[in-house]
């Protein structure tokens, strides 16, 4: 089991990083060095860092707006990340996307995605690339339960399983979408049964334990990698803030989140190597690193240079260089 | 007369209307239990329930479809959309359906329905966040386009959208929200007729043309110019179909000028049809080119620097000014 | 049995009115008194009567661009048809709509629509007006197999199983969208299955026999008007037409035609009526009137004025007379 | 040279580029076994294969969305829509994703891809379905618009599109495809630039702008005008982004007239957008006001008696060129 606590040591410091980040982008949006819309990831670690697990660095994955686990844990530099955030020319798109634009195509990580349900065509596109190129690589799509109802989802869906396409379909049902509850949104509660209206395999677990998201999700990825199509994958989960920073999440009780923070991925995952013989001093000194890299991040991101003030920069790609 | 905010404005029109008549109701997201993305719907679940506010799924195509079929069955829909930016998932729906119904069937069905929420770029949303539909919407005939720039006019001109027995496509702002402006007493009923441009302020050294965002940047600018002894006259059309443009071109053929100020991008839109009809009726009335204020021509960045520049500034304002006054 | 036999009398002088309405809008369109897309409903007409009957004159109906058949079941009447697709200002949308914007708000037929999807919101939203005003009426929305893979589909269906609208969904599987059969544009092949991702109540079934279809139909309308929420219906058919005039439907074979006109609905009740003790002479009686009444249409739309030369009428209702 | 139909144009174009590169596809609704539904991509199947000709189902945001995931990630996909009024329910597709995305990822992806099909009026297809879109996508940065009359500016414009980085926008005509025209030989490779206008015929009396359809009846409308001693310079810029506005402004400066033709409705559009900007560069020049001439502001009724009155005829043209030349 020494290479599963090396693993969970591994997932643990990303899970940390991500909640740090998380964090110090809080503090930095109120200090005003951040505008427009910050939809943090805090609560859903564990997904984020086991899906990523389960693939190969060639594999693809997309997310929404609430993109930053997802980049991390794909490999984004944090500090890139946080100079995106503020509008900076070394952030990871330019400073031209914010946060709800991570772009990283060096990690295979396509996009931060502000559409609801717009990017799950285009993770099958890119599934599609693979397939028309026998690439062997896997797509990975994220999107929240909100996003089950919006037409883009379902035409995503039903032609990735039309075409078997080697993808695999994350929903992270966090129970809420802004303030509605799923109650309210959805005539069924478990959505993987939308999985047999496509044709595809389905799935559903809660998503707070790091190991098994990325065993559950893996078997997705190996039967897509095999040729015989994609997942649809509910997994369960809880966003301990509120939907952005301008909301303060009064849809929900005290109570109901004091609950699911008992299931504190990062907690989770602590726990589990505590009890795998690893030391408190150990823990202790990953987070401590990992506090100094996001640190280090949010003073790389303060002193870098803003966006290039080329304004009609990139609207169209130069024709040629990529032909 | 009393000040309030826009953003109460549209609250106050809404909550007359549905007073006054049982068949209207709000449908959106968010709409109810969160008190509205940007709470103009504030209060309003409290006030009808769950009957009448309604929070929907994120399903734009299908809410605005059951908003069009309500309306087509004597039902009279306000359909919020989040932003207009969501409206593109729902395009079919408004050119497709909500503007032919009428003429389509003969006549026999209509839509009295209203969609509403704010247009253009707010703060640092980026790209997908931050456009300006109005270039979409005002070519499509079948519907009323709406772009009310202060308080008073937000709330006379959704009470009559709401009173409308035809589509009506009604452009807000985020950063409008938060405008304050005098408002008609309580118990005074004012219904702002579409097709009535406002005079926003007289001179008679140039003509500017605009509507929501800008006009107050033109406002603006017009102090500017005035301190420099040009003195601008400020026509907000306030719906840009029917489109007022007897007063655009009274103005210009007063003041011999002409400068279109608007958010969407340049590349056709109302910018350039009023650009079009005013040449066309003023032609000799007119000592100088038509000048134009757009946003530019790219997609919204997100960097904060940028985004200040893409926007219609005070600066190319008066510059555009400067330019149809040779001065 | 007299009532059931008398019920299948009027079913079948009704099948047989939509068939030969459509044979008739065949023959004008091929001397070009017809312009435009024309879509035939020979073969399905079991559907459109079978569901009517299971309605009440209140009920709503909306169908798609295929609507002739719908509308006339609804009680349209064929001059008023027949002079739609003329052109003429005596037809039933004025000469608007033409073949694929039948209307008639008197029968509460609801429109012929053009946009594969995009009828179906539209139909959940006459369902919410009833639920909204209590009126006990229910809506039925017609729609393809081939309009199960789009967004306006997907959102529609989403929204009335959420709200348990009063409505019944029914798609009229024909087999082919255009040149194209199912195996080659959906994962699965029960469609009913979908039902169950929108927590609908969902049935399939053949539908050449119109009696079946009423009956099957009945309970889903009886189960909405009780409040108990919208059905999904799957009812297998088959075109004995092209999908359109300009379509020769060479993606079948004869001998597949030739296999699925041996269910003719008209010939199955016809079948059934004669074992009930029903004359040939009766029934013949029964085709000529109806062979009158389709002259008589394809006269009066002959005969009938164009429409109105007020080219700009109709963009915009006068406002204040529906208030 | 050769003549063939601009729907052979478009083929030809297809397969020469198919064939120079692995990356282009094509895919749509019956593009493959039904072999198109107007024929333009008659044989490509058995040509090429499923694998790249592929028939998709009813899902034009899915495709369009797929096309564009898969352009991101490397390939060159052609997506037809049947016809450009199914793009409505693909509108959030490429105006949110095709044209953001390579500045919104900081130039790190590409969209390589071009949407095609038949743009505006068939005949008696009634209201849904006679949609002229141009008005939308012109609007939009981040897309080229393209706009063929002749077959030979479709094959030529086909092929610089589908070796363009950028998502095009390619607009047909139902009307069109049976148009014949001169191509250049087999074996003589034709690359039509974007942004450079055509003359399509000389004439110092009027200059007349103008695109896709109404092209060939401008053309009619200025044989008669010919006979009455009216020579029309006929420009058609056949892209519409980019716009070559050098061509037409130094057209205007020789005549002094300008008038613009298009299927589009009335309301902004390029149509709009290029009196604008003419009135602003050729100010000085005009003699007159720049006169339009489009389709009528309504949903294309059913009646073929009322859509040969919608659209631009040659009667309002030579009306409207009589105007600007005041004869
Ligand atoms: C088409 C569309 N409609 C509305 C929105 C506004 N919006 C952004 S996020 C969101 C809620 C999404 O909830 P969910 O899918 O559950 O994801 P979560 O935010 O919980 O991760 C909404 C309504 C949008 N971005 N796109
Ligand atoms: C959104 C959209 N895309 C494409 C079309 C063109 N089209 C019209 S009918 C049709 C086939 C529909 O097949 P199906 O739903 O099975 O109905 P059927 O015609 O067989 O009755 C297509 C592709 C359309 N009208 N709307
Ligand atoms: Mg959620
Ligand atoms: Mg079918």
């Amino acid at each position: 089991m020494a290479s599963g606590r090396d693993e969970l040591l591994r997932q643990y410091r990303m899970m940390r990083l991500i909640r740090r980040f998380e964090e110090e982008s809080a503090r930095a949006y109120a200090m005003g060095k951040i505008g427009g819309f910050l939809h943090l990831y805090i609560g859903q670690e564990a997904i984020a860092v086991g899906v990523n697990d389960a693939l190969t660095p060639d594999d693809y994955v997309l997310q929404t707006y609430r993109d930053h686990g997802t980049a991390l844990a794909r490999g984004m530099d944090p500090k890139a990340a946080m100079a995106e955030l503020f509008g900076k020319d070394a952030g990871c798109s330019r400073g031209m996307g914010g946060s709800m634009h991570f772009f990283d195509v060096g990690h295979n990580f396509l996009g931060g995605w502000g559409i609801v349900g717009g990017h799950v065509a285009l993770a099958a596109g890119a599934a599609f690339k693979s397939k028309y190129i026998g690439d062997g690589r896997v797509t990975v799509c994220f999107f929240g339960e909100g996003a089950t109802n919006i037409g883009g989802f379902h035409e995503g869906m039903s032609l990735a399983g039309l075409w078997k396409l080697p993808a695999v379909f994350i929903c992270e049902n966090n129970q809420y979408a802004m303030g509605t509850p799923l109650t309210r949104t959805s005539a069924i509660e478990d959505l993987s049964i939308k999985a047999q209206g496509y044709g595809m395999a389905g799935d559903r677990f809660e998503g707070h334990d790091v190991t098994l998201v990325r065993d559950r999700v893996q078997r997705a990825v190996d039967r897509a990698r095999r040729g015989e199509g994609p997942t649809f994958i509910e997994i369960e989960t809880y966003r301990f803030r509120g939907h952005s920073m301008s909301d303060p999440a009064k849809y929900r009780s005290r109570a109901e989140l004091e609950e699911r923070k008992k299931k504190d991925p990062c907690l989770v995952a602590r726990r589990r190597l505590l009890e795998a013989g690893v030391s408190e001093e150990a823990l202790d000194e990953i987070d401590a690193a990992v506090d100094d890299e996001i640190d280090a991040a949010v003073k790389f991101a303060d002193a870098a240079e803003p966006a290039k003030e080329e304004v009609m920069w990139g609207v169209y790609a130069p024709t040629g260089e990529g032909a | 007369m009393r000040t309030i905010r826009y953003r109460e404005a549209l609250r106050e029109a809404m909550i007359e209307e549905m007073e006054r008549d049982e068949r209207v109701f709000l449908m959106g997201e968010e709409v109810g239990h969160y008190q509205g993305a940007y709470k103009v719907s504030e209060g309003l679940l409290a006030r009808f329930g769950e009957k009448r506010v309604i929070d929907t799924p994120i399903a734009e195509a299908g809410f605005a479809g059951v908003g069009i079929g309500a309306a087509m069955t004597g039902l009279r829909p306000i359909v919020e959309f989040m932003t207009w930016n969501f409206s593109f998932v729902a395009f079919d729906q408004i050119i497709s359906n909500a503007a032919k119904i009428h003429q389509m069937s003969g006549g026999q069905l209509r839509v009295p329905i209203v969609f509403r929420g704010p247009n253009g770029a707010a703060k640092q949303v980026s790209s997908q966040h931050s456009h300006a539909v109005d270039p979409f919407y005002i070519n499509i005939p079948g519907l009323w386009v709406v772009m009310p720039s202060t308080p008073r006019d937000a709330k006379g001109l959704l009470k009559t959208a709401i009173r409308e027995d035809n589509p009506v496509v009604f452009l807000e702002g985020e950063t409008l929200y938060n405008v304050k402006g005098e408002v008609p007493d309580e118990g005074v009923e004012e219904l702002i007729p579409f097709g009535k441009a406002r005079v926003g302020r007289v001179g008679d050294g140039c003509t500017v043309v605009t509507w929501g965002r800008p006009y107050h940047t033109v406002m603006e600018a017009a102090e500017q110019l005035a301190a420099d002894g040009i003195e601008c006259e400020v026509i907000d059309p306030r719906t840009l179909r029917p489109l007022d443009l007897d007063a655009i071109v009274a103005s210009v053929k007063k003041t011999n000028r002409c400068v279109v100020v608007h958010e969407h991008w340049p590349m056709g839109g109302p910018g350039a049809e009023i650009v079009d009809q005013v040449q066309r009726e003023a032609f000799d009335w007119l000592d100088a080119p038509i000048e134009r204020v757009a946003s530019l021509d790219v997609p919204m960045p997100y960097a904060s620097n940028l985004e200040d520049r893409v926007l219609p500034t005070v600066e190319r304002i008066v510059a555009a000014v400067r330019k149809a006054t040779y001065r």
